[in-house]
C-alpha cells in the first residue's frame, strides 16, 4: 500500500471524528442560531469523566455510555439555567455566556483532576494494530471510524425519520415555523441543546484513547469544530461529515507534503469557503 | 582631574553605604516567577512547591528569615515581564527564580538584568545561556546539546545494530536546535537518518507524521518534541504499534509527571531523556526526596526539583556572598560547586550554565514497578556541554 | 448619549477619563500595573469602536495590537526609529493590517463575519510564528528599546522611569480618547451606529456600508496598533501571544464587559480585567472560574456593562423613580 | 426627451427556470402617483426589489431620469434621487425619532458622510431637514422620542418620512400600509397625495380604498408581467383584473 494511500485512509479515520466532535455544533446552531463557544469544554468534560470512569471500574464501555448521558445532562441543565435565557440577544452575547461557560469548565477540571493530563487505556480487546501493506492501524481507531459511522446513521435517522428530528429540521429552515410550537419549543432547545452537547461528550470519550486528556485541550477543539462546520455549512448535517472528512483529509495529506503549512492550509481553507461559497458546501442562506 | 576623583570616591562611598545599610537591615525575599493559571499550570504549580520548600528548609539567611514571594505569569510572557519589572520597581525584588517558557525566561532575564540581579531558570531555550546570555540569568537544565548526547549517544554505543534513525520535530527555535544536534551525533557515530517530519507548534494530530515515520522503517524513532506534544505523538506512537517495529526515544522528557500521564502501558519499552529522576541515588536528592514526602507527601518531579534547587542556589550564593548587592551574589554563583539532586554541580562562569547530569531512561512494565512511581530505569546518566571556546555567549 | 449634537467632546466623559488617568497611579499597587491598564484601554477602545459602535464582533484586534507590537519594534530595532515615528509605523501597520483584514471580512456578516476574523487570526499567528527571523518566533522579539521622547531631535523627556512612560502613555491616552470621541460624534460616527441599528436601512438611505465598515476598521486597527507598540516598549519585548487569539479574546471580554458603546467602559473593562488577573491570580490560580462567572452574569444581568450597570444605577439614584428603558441595552438590536 | 421619469425595458429576473418577472415595460410619468397592484405572486415584490437594487434583473434595462441604473447597488441610487420605504418598518429602533431623520438627510452626501474629524452638528442642514421632515410628516412633538417607541402607525409613517429626508424625485413605497390599523389609514393615505404634490410616488399597495383613491395611474400585474395599465376607473372596469383576482381567490 502506497504512502498516499495510507494517509487517505488515516485522514479518513480522522475525519470522523472531526465529524462528531462537530456535528454537535451544527444542530445547535440551526435550530437554535446558537453559536456555543463551550463546545471545546463539554469535549473535555467527557474526556475526564471517561478517564474517571475507566479508572473507577475498569471499563471503558461504561464510560462511553455514561460520560455522554451525564455531559449531555448537564448541558441540559445549563440550558435550563443559563443558556436559554440568552437566546434572543445577538451573537456577541451568546459567545460571551458559553466563554464564561469553558472558562468555568476548564478551570474546574484542574481542580478536579489536577493540571497534569491523563491517559484513558483502549478497551483490552482493541489494543492491538492491524496490518495494511507495510502499514499497520489501530484497531482502536478501526473502531472509532465504525462506530462513529453508526453514530452517523442513528443521528441521521432521529433528523430524518423521527418527529423530534422533523421539528429539529424545520427550525433550522425556518425559525418562524418552530414558533408556531408555542410552549413545546422550550423542551425542543433544551433537547436539542443537550443532544449537540452529548455529542461533544461523546466525541471527548472516543478521542480520550487517541489524544489523551488534557485540561486545555478545548480552545483546540473548538476551533477545529468551527472549521469543520464553516466548511461544511453552518446547521448541515451532511456539511460536517463532508467538513469533517475534508480536514482530516487535508490535516493528512499534508504531514507528508508540507507539514508547517498545515493550519495555515485549513484556517485557509476556511476563510475561502466563506468567501467564495457564504454559507459553506452544503449550508443554507 | 581631581575634580572627577572627588566624584568617584563620593560614588563609592555612598555605593559602599548603601550596599552595607541594605546588609544589615534587609531581608532575603526569592520571588518565584511561576505560571500558576493559564496553559502551563501542569509545570507552575509543582515549580511553586519547589521553590516554596526551598525558601522554607532554609532557615534563616543574613540573620533573618527568608521570604517567598510568588508572581504568576498567567501562562503568558507580557504579563511575567510587566510584574516582573513591579516587583523590582516597587519592592526593590533582585532574586529570581523559575519561568518554564523560553520566551518569558528570555525576557525576565534582560529585566532582571538590568535590575542587576539573579535570575535561575529550568527554560528550555538555549540562548539563555547562548546569544541572549547575560550577568544574571543562570540556567540549572542541561541545554539541548546534553539532552542528544546524552540519550542518543549512549543508545548507539550500546545497539550498534541500530542504524536508522527517524526524527519528528516541532518546527521552532528549541525543535530546531535539538534536531541540529542529533544530526551533528548521527554524522559523527555514522548513522543513517532516515528522514525528518516538521509539525507546528500546535499540532495534537501525530498520526499522519508517524505513517512517514512507519514508510521509512527507521530502526529507532526520536521524538523531538516536549510537553502535550510528545505525550501525544508518544501516545499515538504506540496506539499505532510503532513500539514493535522500532524503538521510541524521547529526547527532552519532563519526567515523573509526564510518565504519570502516561502511564505504564504506554511508556514500557520506550526510552526517555530527562533532566531529573527522583531515584538518583545522591545524598542531596536523598535530602530533597524526604523534604518532598514530609511536605507534600510525593515525589518529587522535575519542575520541582529544578526550582527547589535553583531556589537553594540562589540562597546559597547569598549566604557565600554575605550580601544581597546581586552583582555579587551572580558573582558568588559563578565557578561554584556543590552537591544537587544530580550529584555534584558546578555552575560554569563563562555562560552561567550549571553542568549536571542528563538522565536515559527506559519504561518498565506495569509488573515490575516496585511502587507508584516507579515507571523507569536509569539507563545511563552524563554531563555533555559544548564547549567553552564554542560559546555563543558574549557578557559584556 | 443617541441625540449627539449638543455634546461637546472635551465634557463629560472626557474629564472623567482625565480624573481617572491622573488618579490610577496613585491608587494603584504600581506605575506599571497603571501602564498596562492604559495601553488595554487603548486596545478596547480600538475595539469598541467596531462592536459597540458598528457592530461588527472582530476576533482579528490581536492580528493589530502584535502587528503594531512587531512593527513599532523591528523599526526601531533596525531602522534605529525614534518614539513618535515607530508609533506612527505601527499606526500605519495597524491600519494597513486593518484595511486587509476589514476589506474581506466585511463582505460577509453575522457569524460568519466573526469565523472570518477568526481565522485570519489564526493565519496572522502562524505567519508570525513562522517569520521567526523577523519576530523571533516562539521565544518573541528581544530587547525593543523605549527611546526618549524627541520632536526634530530635541529631547523632550526620557521615559526611561516608569512613572515617565506613564505620563507619557496617559496623555497619549488621552489624546486617542478625544480623538475617538470626535469620530463618535462626527457625520462619520453617527452613520456606524446607524449601520449598527440596522444596515439594510442604512444602505437604503443612501449610506455605502461597506465603505464605512472598512473605515472603521481603519482606525480600530490604527488605535490597536499604536496600543501595541506602546505594549511592546513597556516590556522591553514583543511576545509571540501578542499575536495569538487568546489577546483578540482579552480585548474582547474588556471591551464587553466594560461595556459596548461607551468609550469610558473600555477603561472600566481594561482595568477590571487587568487588574483582576493581578489581583486573584496570585491568591488563588484558579481566578479564571470567577472571570467565567462575570462573562456570564454580565450576559444575563449587564448586556450593556459595568460601565452600564453605572450609569443606569446613577440615573436610578438621580431621578430615584422608575427610569425609561435604557435604549442601550439592547443596542445590538437583530437585523 | 419625455416625462418619464422611470422607464423598465424588457425587465426580467429568472430563479432558474422560474420568472419571477417575465418581461416588464414599466413607465412613470414625472409628477404622478402610480401604483403596482395585484395579486400574490404576480411578481409586485420582485419588480420593487429590481428597482431599488435589492436584485439584480437577469435580463432588461431600468433607466432613471435619463441615466441607466441597472446594477447600480441600492445606496448609490439615493445620490441620483431615488428613495425607498420598507414594507416591514425598518427603522433605528433605538434612535431618536429626530435622530432617524437626520441619518436619513446625511445619507444624501453618499461618502462625504465618512468624515470622522468634525462633528455632525456642523452639518446644520441635516437638522433642518430632520426638522422640516417633523412638520410634513406631523412628528415634531415626539421628535426626542425613541423610534422604537412609536405606535405601530407613527412608525409606519416615520417609515415614509424617511425616504423624504433625501430629496429624492421618486419615491417608492413599499406597501405604505402594511400592518396599520383601519382608523390610521387616512393618516397614511393624506400623507402619500400630499407627497404626490411635490414627489413622484410609485407605490405598491394592497388597501384598494387607498389606492383607487389616490392614484393617477395602475399598474396591474399578474405571473410576472403587466396585465393591464390604466386610470382607476379603467381598471376598476377591465374584466381581466376581475379574472385575475377572483382566479387568486379560486384556487
Amino acid at each position: 500500500m502506497s504512502l498516499y494511500l495510507f494517509q487517505a485512509l488515516n485522514g479518513i479515520g480522522l475525519g470522523m471524528i472531526y465529524f462528531l466532535i462537530s456535528v454537535g455544533l451544527t444542530i445547535i446552531f440551526g435550530l437554535l442560531n446558537f453559536v456555543n463557544f463551550a463546545h471545546g469544554a463539554y469535549y473535555l468534560l467527557g474526556s475526564y469523566l471517561a478517564f474517571t470512569i475507566v479508572s473507577l471500574s475498569g471499563n471503558f464501555w461504561l464510560a462511553l455510555l455514561l460520560a455522554p448521558i451525564v455531559v449531555a445532562a448537564l448541558a441540559w441543565v445549563t440550558e435550563k439555567t443559563l443558556i436559554q435565557r440568552a437566546y434572543h440577544l445577538p451573537h456577541t452575547f451568546h459567545i460571551l455566556i458559553t466563554l464564561g461557560i469553558a472558562l468555568i469548565i476548564q478551570e474546574l477540571s484542574i481542580s478536579i483532576w489536577g493540571p497534569i493530563g491523563k491517559t484513558v487505556a483502549a478497551p483490552p480487546s482493541l489494543a492491538g494494530v492491524i496490518q495494511l501493506g507495510d502499514f499497520f492501524y489501530p484497531k482502536y481507531r478501526l473502531f472509532v471510524i465504525a462506530f462513529t459511522a453508526v453514530i452517523a446513521l442513528a443521528l441521521w435517522f432521529l433528523l430524518e425519520r423521527t418527529r423530534f428530528g422533523a421539528l429539529v429540521r424545520a427550525g433550522s429552515e425556518d425559525a418562524q415555523t418552530v414558533s408556531l410550537l408555542g410552549t413545546h419549543i422550550h423542551k425542543l432547545f433544551a433537547l436539542t441543546f443537550a443532544l449537540g452537547v452529548g455529542l461533544a461528550g461523546l466525541a471527548g470519550v472516543l478521542a480520550a484513547p487517541i489524544r489523551g486528556v488534557h485540561p486545555f485541550i478545548g480552545p483546540e477543539v473548538l476551533g477545529l469544530a468551527f472549521v469543520v462546520v464553516v466548511i461544511g455549512g453552518m446547521g448541515s448535517f451532511v456539511g460536517a461529515l463532508v467538513g469533517g472528512i475534508t480536514v482530516g483529509l487535508v490535516q493528512s495529506m499534508m504531514t507528508t507534503l508540507w507539514p508547517q503549512g498545515a493550519s495555515l492550509m485549513i484556517y485557509g481553507a476556511m476563510a475561502i469557503v466563506i468567501l467564495m461559497k457564504p454559507y459553506g458546501l452544503f449550508g443554507r442562506a | 582631574m581631581c575634580f572627577s576623583k572627588m566624584k568617584k570616591l563620593l560614588s563609592l562611598a555612598v555605593l559602599f553605604s548603601a550596599s552595607s545599610a541594605i546588609c544589615s537591615a534587609e531581608e532575603v525575599t526569592i520571588y518565584g516567577v511561576k505560571s500558576l493559571s493559564g496553559s502551563f499550570a501542569s509545570y507552575g504549580k509543582y515549580a511553586d512547591m519547589g521553590s516554596r520548600l526551598a525558601v522554607e528548609n532554609y532557615g534563616d539567611l543574613l540573620g533573618q528569615p527568608v521570604k517567598y514571594s510568588v508572581i504568576d505569569t498567567e501562562g503568558n510572557a507580557g504579563k511575567a515581564v510587566r510584574k516582573v519589572q513591579e516587583a523590582i520597581r516597587q519592592q526593590g525584588a533582585l532574586f529570581f527564580d523559575g519561568a518554564t517558557l523560553s520566551s518569558t525566561a528570555l525576557a525576565i532575564g534582560k529585566e532582571v538584568d538590568k535590575a542587576g540581579g539573579v535570575f535561575m531558570t529550568p527554560a528550555g531555550a538555549d540562548e539563555l545561556t547562548g546569544s541572549e546570555c547575560n550577568n544574571a540569568t543562570f540556567r540549572w537544565s542541561v541545554p539541548t546539546y546534553g539532552a542528544i548526547h546524552e540519550t542518543v549517544e549512549p543508545l548507539i554505543k550500546a545497539h550498534p545494530d541500530w542504524k536508522r534513525w527517524y526524527t519528528i520535530t516541532p518546527q521552532y527555535v528549541f525543535g530546531e536546535a535539538l534536531l541540529n544536534n542529533a544530526k551533528a551525533v548521527f554524522k559523527a557515530e555514522g548513522i543513517e537518518h532516515a528522514g525528518n517530519s516538521y509539525h507546528s507548534l500546535q499540532e495534537q494530530e501525530f498520526s499522519g507524521y508517524l505513517t512517514n515515520a512507519m514508510a521509512a522503517k527507521p530502526d529507532v524513532l526520536l521524538l523531538l518534541n516536549f510537553g502535550g506534544q510528545s505525550s501525544n505523538a508518544l501516545r499515538q506512537a504506540v496506539n499505532f504499534g510503532l513500539k514493535h517495529q522500532m524503538k521510541i526515544l524521547v529526547a527532552w522528557s519532563s519526567g515523573l509527571d509526564q510518565l504519570q500521564e502516561l502511564g505504564p502501558q504506554v511508556a514500557e519499552g520506550v526510552y526517555f531523556g530527562a533532566q531529573y529522576w527522583h531515584t538518583v541515588d545522591t545524598p542531596m536528592n536523598k535530602e530533597l526526596v524526604s523534604n518532598v514526602q514530609a511536605a507534600y507527601n510525593m515525589n518529587p518531579n522535575y519542575p520541582m526539583a529544578a526550582d527547589y534547587i535553583g531556589t537553594r542556589i540562589i540562597l546559597d550564593a547569598i549566604a557565600k556572598a554575605g550580601t544581597t548587592d546581586g552583582k555579587l551574589v551572580a558573582q558568588a554563583m559563578e565557578n561554584s560547586r556543590y552537591q544537587g539532586p544530580t550529584g555534584e554541580e558546578t555552575v560554569r562562569a563563562a555562560d552561567h550554565q550549571v553542568l549536571k547530569n542528563y538522565y536515559l531512561l527506559k519504561g518498565k512494565a506495569a509488573s515490575d514497578m516496585q511502587d507508584k512511581d516507579d515507571y523507569v530505569d536509569i539507563i545511563s546518566s552524563g554531563q555533555s556541554f559544548p564547549d567553552e571556546s564554542s560559546l555563543d555567549c558574549h557578557r559584556g | 448619549m443617541n441625540t449627539t449634537s449638543k455634546t461637546s467632546i472635551y465634557k463629560g466623559i472626557t474629564p472623567a477619563a482625565l480624573i481617572a488617568v491622573i488618579v490610577m497611579p496613585m491608587v494603584l499597587p504600581s506605575t506599571t500595573l497603571a501602564t498596562e491598564i492604559l495601553i488595554f484601554a487603548l486596545a478596547a477602545l480600538g475595539c469598541n469602536l467596531l462592536l459597540g459602535y458598528t457592530g461588527l464582533l472582530s476576533f482579528g484586534q490581536g492580528i493589530f495590537f502584535g502587528g503594531g507590537a512587531y512593527a513599532a519594534s523591528l523599526s526601531m530595532i533596525h531602522l534605529n526609529f525614534g518614539l513618535l515615528s515607530a508609533l506612527l509605523c505601527a499606526m500605519i501597520v495597524g491600519a494597513l493590517l486593518a484595511a486587509l483584514v476589514g476589506a474581506l471580512a466585511i463582505r460577509r456578516t453575522g457569524i460568519y463575519f466573526v469565523m472570518l476574523t477568526l481565522a485570519f487570526s489564526q493565519m496572522a499567528y502562524f505567519l508570525a510564528y513562522t517569520l521567526s527571523d523577523w519576530t523571533g518566533g516562539d521565544n518573541g522579539l528581544l530587547d525593543v528599546p523605549r527611546p526618549a521622547l524627541e520632536i526634530f531631535g530635541i529631547q523632550l523627556a526620557d521615559l526611561t522611569s516608569s512613572q515617565a512612560f506613564y505620563g507619557f502613555v496617559a496623555a497619549l491616552f488621552m489624546l486617542i480618547f478625544i480623538f475617538a470621541r470626535r469620530v463618535i460624534h462626527s457625520p462619520f460616527g453617527s452613520t456606524l451606529v446607524a449601520i449598527r441599528e440596522n444596515e439594510g436601512r442604512a444602505s437604503a438611505i443612501g449610506f455605502s456600508t461597506s465603505h464605512f465598515k472598512l473605515l472603521a476598521f481603519v482606525i480600530s486597527g490604527a488605535i490597536t496598533g499604536i496600543a501595541g507598540a506602546l505594549y511592546a516598549m513597556l516590556l522591553n519585548f514583543a511576545p509571540l501571544s501578542n499575536i495569538e487569539l487568546m489577546m483578540s479574546e482579552n480585548i474582547l471580554i474588556m471591551t464587553i464587559i466594560g461595556g459596548t458603546g461607551s468609550l469610558l467602559g473600555s477603561l472600566l473593562g481594561a482595568g477590571t480585567i487587568v487588574m483582576l488577573g493581578d489581583i486573584l491570580s496570585s491568591i488563588w490560580p484558579r481566578w479564571m472560574i470567577i472571570l467565567g462567572i462575570a462573562l456570564i452574569a454580565v450576559v444575563l444581568f449587564m448586556p450593556a456593562g459595568l460601565w452600564g450597570g453605572i450609569e443606569s444605577l446613577m440615573k436610578r439614584f438621580r431621578e430615584s423613580k422608575t427610569s425609561e428603558p435604557d435604549p442601550k441595552l439592547q443596542q445590538e438590536a437583530k437585523s | 426627451m419625455n416625462d418619464y421619469i422611470l422607464e423598465t425595458q424588457n425587465l426580467g429576473l429568472r430563479y432558474g427556470a422560474f420568472a419571477a418577472l417575465g418581461s416588464v415595460d414599466l413607465k412613470i410619468r414625472k409628477g404622478t402617483i402610480h401604483t403596482v397592484i395585484g395579486p400574490n405572486g404576480a411578481g409586485k415584490t420582485t419588480l420593487f426589489h429590481c428597482l431599488t437594487g435589492e436584485r439584480t434583473p437577469s435580463s432588461g434595462s431600468i433607466r432613471f431620469a435619463g441615466k441607466d441604473l441597472t446594477r447600480q447597488p441600492p445606496h448609490k441610487r439615493v445620490a441620483t434621487g431615488m428613495s425607498r420605504s420598507f414594507q416591514i418598518t425598518s427603522l433605528f429602533q433605538n434612535l431618536s425619532v429626530r435622530e432617524n431623520l437626520r441619518l436619513a438627510a446625511q445619507g444624501r452626501d453618499g461618502l462625504a458622510a465618512l468624515a470622522f474629524w468634525y462633528s455632525d452638528s456642523q452639518r446644520q442642514q441635516h437638522l433642518q431637514k430632520a426638522d422640516e421632515i417633523l412638520e410634513r410628516v406631523k412628528l415634531t412633538a415626539l421628535a426626542n422620542t425613541c423610534a422604537g417607541d412609536l405606535s405601530h402607525g407613527q412608525q409606519r409613517v416615520l417609515e415614509v418620512g424617511m425616504s423624504l429626508c433625501g430629496d429624492p424625485e421618486l419615491l417608492l413605497l413599499d406597501e405604505p400600509t402594511s400592518g396599520m390599523g383601519i382608523d390610521d389609514i387616512p393618516i397614511m393615505t393624506d400623507l402619500i397625495s400630499e407627497l404626490g404634490k411635490q414627489h413622484t410616488v410609485m407605490l405598491i399597495e394592497h388597501n384598494m380604498r387607498l389606492v383607487m383613491s389616490i392614484s393617477d395611474q395602475i399598474t396591474v400585474m399578474h405571473q410576472g408581467n403587466i396585465l393591464v395599465e390604466g386610470e382607476p376607473d379603467q381598471v376598476r372596469g377591465d374584466e381581466r383584473v376581475k379574472k385575475a383576482y377572483l382566479g387568486e381567490s379560486g384556487s
